[in-house]
């Protein structure tokens, strides 16, 4: 396992945790899907998929695809027992009416507005937002998971500079080093992880945040 | 009343400067043989209205290689790195919408409502040039209905009426974009007789839907 | 038969020829509901109720009722093959969105500018409006279907009196004497039927119309 | 998760002052069983969001004879004499709202929309009070959400996790309301196993409803 593929699982692991019985959560495409595989055993949740579904179940083996069961990045998938299927018009029903407890999505940039940015770097990259958009400010709390820096550079920053995703919606940030949390809407470091040291919190973050381990 | 076609019939039905809503997402739920269909036609100058624009090789993706479109609404392009280098040459007018608000917007244009107020988007660039409405201090873009010419849609079962039936993740955008669009031409993968569409599992009405490509007969040809 | 179902059933007879292959129709309830007895043979339409249903078909025989399947009136109907099942959000989108080729309803009032009145009596019956404001504005056709006047009083009026259902909604006017069409913003009489006379039409109509028979 | 909870509990959770939706079109698809129940309780004070009050001796409509409601906002209330009674007295409140427009407040209530435009009343005395928003030419009426604390819905199959089907026209209001209210509670005529009801017919997700009340197990006790 490369070293990155190591990281990504430490957050991942973290992340499972915030996952409570009963809830529908959206996975981001990317490291937030891994955290799928770290669900608790007594933990029982319904994954939401954007694309069209409630219940997405793993991967299928291989030969045993169905073209016609896909999550939203178009990967073929299964459905769990207690699964549902709808448009799309009812899929970001639910997404924007606050009926995902927990959405998991990486992040370009975050700041200590809890404003994200992670759908375009002008004149590079502009995927457009899909359906980030309608689940940062649907979901009842939105955790990042993302790597804390980028080529060295910290990524949650005191003002974003690419342009916003969704103003104010952050909750959570996870990390390979931590965990902040907004809490009255102050960006605080509430858990130190992998033996991660606070000062290289420190030295790895731009933003300014309060300290309540 | 007979509404199957035959797929020249159907690509005669789409002409230069029309706006067409394709169902899919990824290129699931497209009906990919109506789209190859129309690349071979090469039909240009179309305004695309989808979820996203698939890759190169799959679904509408095609059509973006093969530059049919003057213009994409979309809310995703980022695995067709062609949508990508149009949009940055300007080749082609591509508008970014979030998912949910296009299918909102789709939803109302097939409605009859004149638009609606949504919290998604607000303090980003999507609200710039909109409405922006106040409601118990909470600030809503207002954003506007969105139809078109043609709705090609996918069908997983229809009847020999037009009902359709859009099975598991298939069904995505396909059934409101039937609501949306002054002519609709359903994709049929397996044609059935009236009547044998369970009516609870019927998702668009038949009255919707003007023309059936017949793919059962198409195959076999 | 009573005169008055004699009327009724006139009336019906005449609404049905409007009715063309394809359409999807709401029938009102009451003498709206009778055109369904009279439709032509070759005419194949799908009767929408707005409860939940495409496909109204008749009422079950008696001791076949199915209490999960009724109309807009609580009655017991059934379903024709071919038929549709949905929520209220869904048939009123389907209403309010033009995909009603034709709805049928009564009135108490109907004036020259096609405003209708047929949802209450201030101080003397409230029974809302139902899905009446909807039909009004969302079918692509409205057809008025009722007696001409009531208790000798006209019921097409110069304004109506009552409060509004809609405003401008009205297509056309079929009565037990004529039918009325709005043609350019013009209410004109387009038919006489029942072997009535141009005069009667004229004494029991108060609004002024055109005459193009 | 056990979700199952008895008829008394039931009761138990809707409290003078509440506001509750409740499912049904001329009482057909509404929670028969829990609205008796509620009759017998007596709670006083409740708003009541349902698109009619059904007759004196059905559905809602008994609640109505009963006194039970302080307000009440529906589309019809013309079959059930008590409740035109009420609102010619001022005992209670009654507001009329088109029934499509009541839906989409509802859904809107529910998928987090802060209002919408509508064509529905425009020039009659539903327009009084409400913003009127110009768009293209037309004019709309501006519509606002609308919640409730409890929505009572009915199921005609419902698995032990809560997945709800709702079967012909009994589902009417109930699968929209579901997703408009804090607590929700089913009436269950049918209970079965997780994974017994087809995924496609699943019109309620199992993760909105909070309890199921089991009719199976009542009507034997």
């Amino acid at each position: 396992m490369s070293r990155n593929s190591e990281l990504k699982e430490i957050i991942a692991r973290r992340v499972a945790k915030e996952l409570k019985d009963g809830y529908m959560v959206n996975l981001g495409i990317g490291l937030p899907t891994l955290v799928a595989n770290y669900l608790p055993e007594d933990v029982d949740v319904l994954f939401q998929s954007e694309n069209g579904m409630l219940g997405l179940g793993p991967a299928p083996e291989e030969g045993f695809e169905d073209k016609d069961i896909s999550n939203a990045g178009g990967q073929p998938v299964t459905i769990v027992p207690g699964g549902m299927y709808f448009d799309s018009s009812y899929s970001f029903g639910l997404i924007r009416g606050g009926h995902v407890d927990v959405t998991v999505l990486g992040a370009l940039e975050v700041d200590e507005k809890a404003n994200i940015a992670n759908w375009m770097i002008p004149g590079k990259m502009v995927p457009g937002m899909g359906g980030a958009m309608d689940l940062l400010v649907g979901a009842k709390k939105v955790i990042v998971a993302m790597l804390h820096t980028a080529k060295d550079r910290p990524k949650i920053l005191k003002v974003c500079h690419l342009p916003l995703t969704a103003v104010g919606a952050v909750n959570m940030i996870i990390t390979e080093l931590c965990v902040f949390e907004y809490i009255d809407g102050k960006l605080t470091l509430i858990e130190l992880i992998n033996d991660s040291k606070l000062e290289e919190v420190r030295t790895k973050t731009e933003a300014e945040f309060i300290v309540k381990l | 009343m007979i509404k199957t076609i035959s797929m020249n019939e159907c690509v005669s039905l789409i002409k230069p400067g029309m706006s067409i809503m394709v169902g899919g997402f990824m290129a699931v739920g497209t009906p990919e043989h109506i789209v190859n269909a129309l690349v071979k036609s090469d039909v240009k100058d179309l305004t695309l209205i989808c979820t996203d624009t698939a890759t190169e090789c799959n679904g509408v993706g095609k059509m973006v290689v093969n530059k049919q479109f003057s213009k994409i609404i979309a809310s995703h392009i980022g695995l067709n790195r062609e949508t990508g280098r149009q949009l940055t040459t300007g080749e082609t007018d591509v508008q970014l919408v979030p998912q949910g608000t296009l299918a909102e917007r789709i939803r109302a244009g097939g409605t009859g409502l004149g638009g609606f107020l949504t919290p998604t988007g607000i303090g980003t660039i999507v609200e710039e040039g909109k409405q922006i409405i106040e409601v118990n201090d909470n600030k809503y873009i207002l954003e506007l209905p969105l139809r078109a010419d043609v709705a090609l849609i996918y069908g997983s079962i229809v009847d020999k009426a037009g009902n359709v039936f859009i099975q598991k993740t298939t069904r995505n955008f396909n059934s409101i974009m039937a609501l949306a669009a002054d002519l609709v031409i359903v994709e049929a993968t397996k044609l059935v007789e009236v009547g044998e569409i369970d009516p609870h599992l019927v998702m668009v009405p038949s009255t919707l839907v003007d023309y059936i490509v017949d793919m059962t007969v198409l195959e076999v040809e």
